[in-house]
């Protein structure tokens, strides 16, 4: 059978960087195909000429079901069938959620204009597809990461394609919600879609797909059928190193001595959306690491952004046993704090300046005499950690916005770790990240704890939570549901706090 | 030879339109080149940079109206140090050392606007000035003129002094409120060429026409809107400068001046007529 | 970060405070003056700020995609002007307007297509064309008014009356419920919003965003040549300097109104209703009697006021 | 999609795209006249220009936050008159230079504490101070300029030449070296530009964001009054509508040299260009001897014209 979509030859150039290198790709209807490879080994690239975002070098060839077509753009591309959920978030934050799905589709009724009711009814059924319960009516703008994810993936559902592709769409979701996703692209796949699958969380690859491409660096590497593979053998195509290589064995540093303790976190207005968090009393020991789980909109976020001052809290936080009063993200990082933001690209980089400008923005004055910012002692210190974190980028003059996604959440880690703060709060720090690549920053994080950081880690990857964490705190619905000691913690036992 | 002479006025108003009509005439009739070069804002640094781009163009001769008297002083010096004529029309800058000026003495057409209202109230009443741009010394000068010549009426008030920008939109809206927040108002002076049309037009409102007649209303310049308000009675008179006249006589004098024809210039008074329902037809600018 | 889930949230309410203001300012300025407070005044200040309202609901469209228009004041002048040239010339009312109408038109493709097609900011773009517009009201007019004959049926647009209400006064309301159910219940307004809210996000999700921004530049011109129109037909007299500097004003009602010029968020009701407010201010200053040179200071003293009051009001009363 | 990116990438070239515009378009202008390209001539446009380039370095810092500036005029005008003022009252020049100086401190307080602490948006702040600043003018000058007597010596700052190039022309130079090294090279500059870039981050990495803007006004606003000082010294003379109606054509400037209006992006070197040009057509259209009244309109065509090309030929060259 003629598979639905071939790419033969393709090739992309950007400035300094070749992207993709003469890669070959076949997709058939009813197939789930996992795309897997390094961060910035060209996925994303090769799915944006895939659906006309971007235009590949001349030479190559993508045949939709047999006839060679260029693709102009995704509107073209969604007329072909193929749709796509992008990994960097393309929601509007002023619209609904019901105007995001059905954003230049949107039903009218008979008198011309939109029909609101059919639309948020449609939407609700979406939603409820996928088993979450949003408002279709309350503002994207209002919602957190995992949530506009979600509506990513509603609206790329409900175009109701012959090939749906989905970048990296579980990254910010948690276990439970991810679960839910593998379901319905079984359920897709059975009703003869074809789904390009993006991840880089090992379980759900096998779980999920029915063949893999790896990529690496531009090429293909291979394509197999998942039958038959082993995790061992997709690390290797992936990052040429062995899987039990890759993860050293956790050791704690925690000391006696608590750092920051917090007292009765809670909401300073009550809040008639969103969660209200209330009551989150811990503390915070030097060296160590503390993870933090909980479902998407658990309010773990949230708590981070009250440590962080950059949202209004009641309660106290004391940090060496003094009690401060933390009203900006600047007084938090005068009290040494750092914060790893979830949403890399609004709030954790400026994506327009470089790499170098970004890593120093956080501990500028360590490159400066008088104010004058040197140069080259900044450049060096931006490359080393590009060496220590493998981040992909032709040169530290490289805009973070021609990055790829998983090396631009590297140079957000970056520019915190350098800061060297008392204490690091990280709120999912691998999400996107690549296999290899989370290795070094479990190892970096473990690093830090060893020079006596104390580091919060949330994450809404389980495994990841239990592999590095001293202790883990539980949220749900904005309260503390359970405090596990690392020998207490497990799979079952976390879930069980978070859900039950 | 060839001889250039430019001639500058303050803004783009149809006064000096008449002045370009009357300048380009006798430019054509004496045979020299002209160039005609308005001013984008009436501050005093833009005609500045105006005489400095004619200077770097060698023209022999420059009219100027001045908009603000001190900061072309600097300039007017230079150019005549570098032969070059120079004289003011309309509205002078009687320090630069040009060499003549011409036309009409601004506070004194205000006096005479003043007296002639004076004596269509019957030396008492409330009345308001509507002026055009705050910033600007010609209308400032009218209005001393006019408050001057009032001081010998103790009974008339000046209730009000509105700005309009020299917009017809905002003088009209002004000239309605003021109408309504003064109920015996019995005067209004159009000081800058909005007022005329400004008033005509409120006045011929169903709202204000218990105003038409009782209301004595004294404008400048005679455009076509202001001449209607006097025909249809809603005005009572124009204050009428001579401005193709002046523009006539700056080229004149400047060319003899050039040509070395004229040597000891003197100032020119061109006078003001009260143009009202009587002469019309019959006055000439 | 809560700052922008917070503004968000504020969008319904923005017209909401701003009337507030409105009327707590009349309240004021009637306090001290027994001529704001009637009819006739009422609606005499509204026909006053009839035209900048008008404008600003072409405005707030392109604000509102993240644009801006400063070209306003020139379609709105030139329109005037070359409606009366057609008067002047003989030809019939109908084809007076349209030729009024025709030059927002124009203006209108200039602005949208050097934005779209050329790419220029949309601040260069605007300020080219309100350049050009006002140069070529200078070289027909030569800076004198246009004043042709024109039948009495042509007044009626500006100066006439519906009941106790001017004509354009009704124009602008009934473009406001036009141009409001627009924005808010039909496709194009939702995609006007999408195009400044994420431009990007925008147009991969299949808006046609150029065609959007083309489509706002357009309306916002022929609104101002419309504003332009009837300004003539109020004034029977095209002038030279009609519209000049009017463009602030119209972007500071938007703005007033609750507009973002970052777009995305704004709302044509906001807009008229600061227009509003800007035109009480300058009618209260007047009835008040204040001294002519101290209006301008007081005027501009006055809205920040208003609108500092709106926004500390927000942020008190907003959310936790 | 590569629209951002592509824009961003050109960030370090835009200067010299516009430096290109400006020399053809002298070369243009002296193939018609050969006034153009003399030594005074140049000395003189040069000097004319100076002003408005000085504010635009002011503004093009206020730019790259993403924020807008409307008040410069007034903060230049008042400043100059207040200068007047104090010659008028006897005080000595340093004493009238530094009140001049302190004015522009009191505007830029004023805009950047009404943004930053009140939270008003740039536009509607500073048009309100942009009132605020021209009423005062009226209100002090009663519509008459102030022409008190001045010593010699402050006349230099005006008038007063170094070697041939006017002291108007020397300050800008000084003015823009200085703020072109702050800009790139101190942590001030990175700041200003990450504020622009992405006020969120910024904030969230530790940039006192407030503090970036509330300097940047102040630094506007007082660049502008030295502007209005060495106006006022150089024409002796404070009128009350000096400054009016230059924030256009001070943010156009900005804009001409590659400044974004939603921040993050510009040069003071760019906008310096983009005055340096603006004042160059100016001049032309007068040594051309072209129809005054179709100057404006000229001007404006040519702008666009000039941009028009220096943005298409970016994006042809620019990237695949
Ligand atoms: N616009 C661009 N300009 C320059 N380089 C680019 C651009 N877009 C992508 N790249 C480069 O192309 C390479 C491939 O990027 P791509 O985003 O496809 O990686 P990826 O496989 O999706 O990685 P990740 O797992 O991190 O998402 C990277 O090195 C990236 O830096
Ligand atoms: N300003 C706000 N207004 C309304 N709702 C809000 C606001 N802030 C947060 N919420 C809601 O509060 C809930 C908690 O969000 P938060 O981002 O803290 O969750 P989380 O546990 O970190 O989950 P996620 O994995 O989605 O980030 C969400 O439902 C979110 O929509
Ligand atoms: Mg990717
Ligand atoms: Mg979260």
């Amino acid at each position: 059978m003629t598979p639905f979509l071939e790419m033969t030859g393709i090739s992309k150039t950007f400035p300094g960087v070749k992207a993709l290198d003469h890669v070959d790709l076949q997709l058939r209807a009813g197939e789930v195909h996992v795309l897997a490879g390094e961060n910035g080994a060209g996925k994303s690239t090769l799915m944006k000429i895939m659906t006309g975002v971007l235009r590949a070098d001349p030479g190559g060839v993508i045949e939709v079901e047999g006839e060679p077509v260029t693709i102009k753009d995704p509107v073209h591309a969604r007329a072909l069938g193929i749709s796509i959920i992008y990994q960097e978030l393309a929601v509007v934050n002023n619209l609904t959620v019901a105007e995001n799905v059905f954003l230049a589709r949107e039903p009218l009724g008979p008198s011309g204009l939109i029909d609101r009711r059919r639309m948020n009814a449609e939407t609700r059924a979406v939603l409820s597809e996928l088993g979450v319960e949003i408002d279709p009516e309350a503002m994207v703008g209002t919602l957190s990461i995992g949530q506009r994810q979600l509506i990513e993936i509603a609206r790329a559902i409900s175009y109701r394609s012959k090939l749906i592709i989905m970048d990296e769409p579980t990254a910010s979701l948690s276990h439970h919600e991810s679960a839910t996703l593998l379901r319905m692209v079984r359920k897709l796949a059975g009703q003869g879609i074809g789904i390009v699958f993006i991840s880089h969380k090992l379980e759900e690859i096998f779980e999920i797909a029915d063949r893999v491409t790896v990529l690496r660096d531009g090429r293909t590497v291979d394509t197999r059928p998942a039958d038959g593979m082993t995790r061992d053998l997709l690390v290797r195509l992936m990052v040429d190193r062995d899987l039990d290589q890759l993860f050293g064995h956790h050791r704690s540093h925690a000391t006696d001595e608590v750092l920051m303790s917090v007292r009765g976190l809670s909401e300073k207005r009550a809040n008639d959306e969103g969660v209200h968090i209330s009551d989150v009393s811990f503390d915070l020991r030097r060296g160590e690491v503390l993870g933090f789980f909980g479902l998407v909109g658990a309010g773990r976020t949230e708590v981070m952004e009250m440590i962080f001052g950059s949202r209004p809290y009641l309660g106290e936080i004391s940090i060496s046993g003094r009690s401060v009063r933390i009203a900006s993200p600047s007084d938090a990082i005068e009290s040494g704090i750092g914060f790893v933001t979830e949403d890399r690209q609004s709030l954790g980089l400026v994506l327009g300046m470089t790499v170098r400008e970004n890593f120093s923005l956080t501990h500028l004055s360590e490159y400066c005499s008088f104010d004058f910012v040197n140069r080259r002692r900044e450049t060096s210190a931006c490359e080393a950690y590009i060496k220590t974190l493998g981040i992909k980028t032709p040169s530290p003059e490289q805009k973070v916005l021609n990055l790829s996604g998983g090396n631009q959440q590297k140079v957000v880690l970056a520019k915190w770790a350098a800061r060297r703060p008392r204490i690091l709060i990280v709120d999912e720090p691998t999400r996107g990240i690549d296999i290899g690549a989370k290795a070094e920053v479990h190892a970096l994080l473990n690093r830090l704890a060893e020079e006596g950081m104390s580091i919060i880690v949330v994450s809404s990857d389980l495994p990841e939570v239990l592999a590095i964490s001293d202790r883990v705190i539980v949220l749900k619905e904005g309260r503390i549901s359970g405090e596990l000691s690392r020998e207490e913690a497990t799979q079952e036992g976390v879930m069980l706090a978070a859900t039950g | 030879q060839d001889i250039t002479v430019a001639v500058v006025p303050k803004v783009a108003v149809p006064f000096f339109d008449d002045c370009n009509t009357g300048a380009a005439e006798a430019a054509k009739e004496l045979g020299v080149k002209y160039q005609w070069v308005v001013p984008a804002n009436t501050q005093g640094s833009t005609q500045v940079k105006i005489i400095e781009d004619l200077m770097a163009r060698h023209v022999d001769g420059i009219a100027i109206s001045v908009n603000e008297p001190k900061s072309v002083e600097g300039i007017i010096k230079q150019a005549t140090d570098a032969g070059i004529k120079v004289l003011t029309f309309d509205s002078d800058s009687a320090n630069s050392g040009r060499s003549m000026y011409i036309g009409t003495i601004n506070k004194q057409a205000g006096v005479t606007m003043g007296n002639a209202m004076a004596e269509a109230l019957g030396g008492k009443g409330e009345v308001a000035i509507v002026t055009g741009q705050l910033g600007a010394s010609n209308l400032n000068e009218r209005i001393d003129g006019v408050k001057e010549a009032l001081q010998a009426y103790p009974d008339i008030k000046i209730v009000a002094t509105e700005g309009t920008e020299d917009d017809l939109a905002r003088a009209v809206s002004v000239t309605e409120a003021l109408l309504r927040g003064h109920p015996n108002l019995a005067g209004i002076f159009g000081i800058s060429q909005v007022g005329g049309p400004a008033v005509a037009k409120v006045l011929a409102q169903q709202e204000f026409a218990d105003k038409k007649g009782k209301l004595k209303v004294y404008a400048f310049d005679d455009l076509p809107d202001t001449i209607k308000g006097v025909k249809e009675g809603f005005i009572n008179g124009i204050m009428v400068q001579r401005p193709v006249t002046m523009g006539k006589l700056a080229v004149e004098h400047l060319v003899a001046q050039i040509k070395g024809e004229e040597t000891d210039p003197k100032d020119i008074d061109t006078g003001v007529t009260v143009v009202t329902a009587d002469n019309l037809g019959s006055y000439t600018k | 970060m809560g700052g922008l889930r917070y503004l968000l949230q504020l969008r319904h309410m923005r017209e909401f405070n701003v009337l507030i203001a409105l009327i707590l300012m009349g309240l004021l300025i009637s306090l001290f003056t027994p001529y704001f407070l009637t009819v006739s005044n009422l609606m005499g200040v509204s026909r006053a700020f009839s035209l900048t309202a008008i404008m600003s609901i072409g405005m707030v469209m392109v604000i509102i995609t993240g644009g801006i228009d400063l070209s306003v004041g020139s379609a709105m002048g030139l329109a005037g002007l070359i409606t009366a040239l057609c008067f002047d010339a003989g030809y019939s009312q109908y084809a007076a307007v349209a030729a009024g109408l025709g030059v927002g038109l124009a203006f209108g493709l200039t602005n949208g297509l050097l934005i779209t097609a050329i790419g220029l900011p949309p601040f260069i773009a605007t300020l080219g064309t309100l350049s050009i517009g006002r140069g070529m009201m200078y070289m027909i007019t030569h800076g004198v008014p246009l004043t042709p004959n024109t039948p009495d049926s042509f007044s009626v647009l500006g100066q006439g009356y519906l009941g106790p209400v001017p004509v354009p006064v009704v124009i602008l309301l009934v473009l406001t419920v036009i141009f409001t159910i627009i924005m808010t219940r039909t496709r194009f307004g939702r995609h006007v919003y999408a195009t400044g809210g994420n431009e990007n996000a925008a147009r991969l999700s299949g808006v046609k965003v150029e065609r959007v921004k083309l489509a706002v530049y357009v309306l916002s011109s022929t609104i101002s040549a419309l504003a332009g129109v009837i300004a003539f037909s109020r004034y029977l007299s095209a002038e030279p300097a009609s519209g000049f500097g009017s463009e602030l004003e119209v972007i500071a009602a938007a703005a007033i109104g609750g507009a973002s010029l970052a777009g995305g968020i704004g709302s044509v009701l906001g807009a008229v209703i600061g227009a509003a407010l800007i035109g009480e201010i300058a009618n209260g200053v007047v009835l008040l009697n204040i001294n002519t040179y101290a209006q301008q200071a007081i005027t501009g003293g006055v809205i920040l006021i208003a609108v500092s009051i709106d926004v500390l009001r927000n942020r008190m009363g907003g959310r936790g």
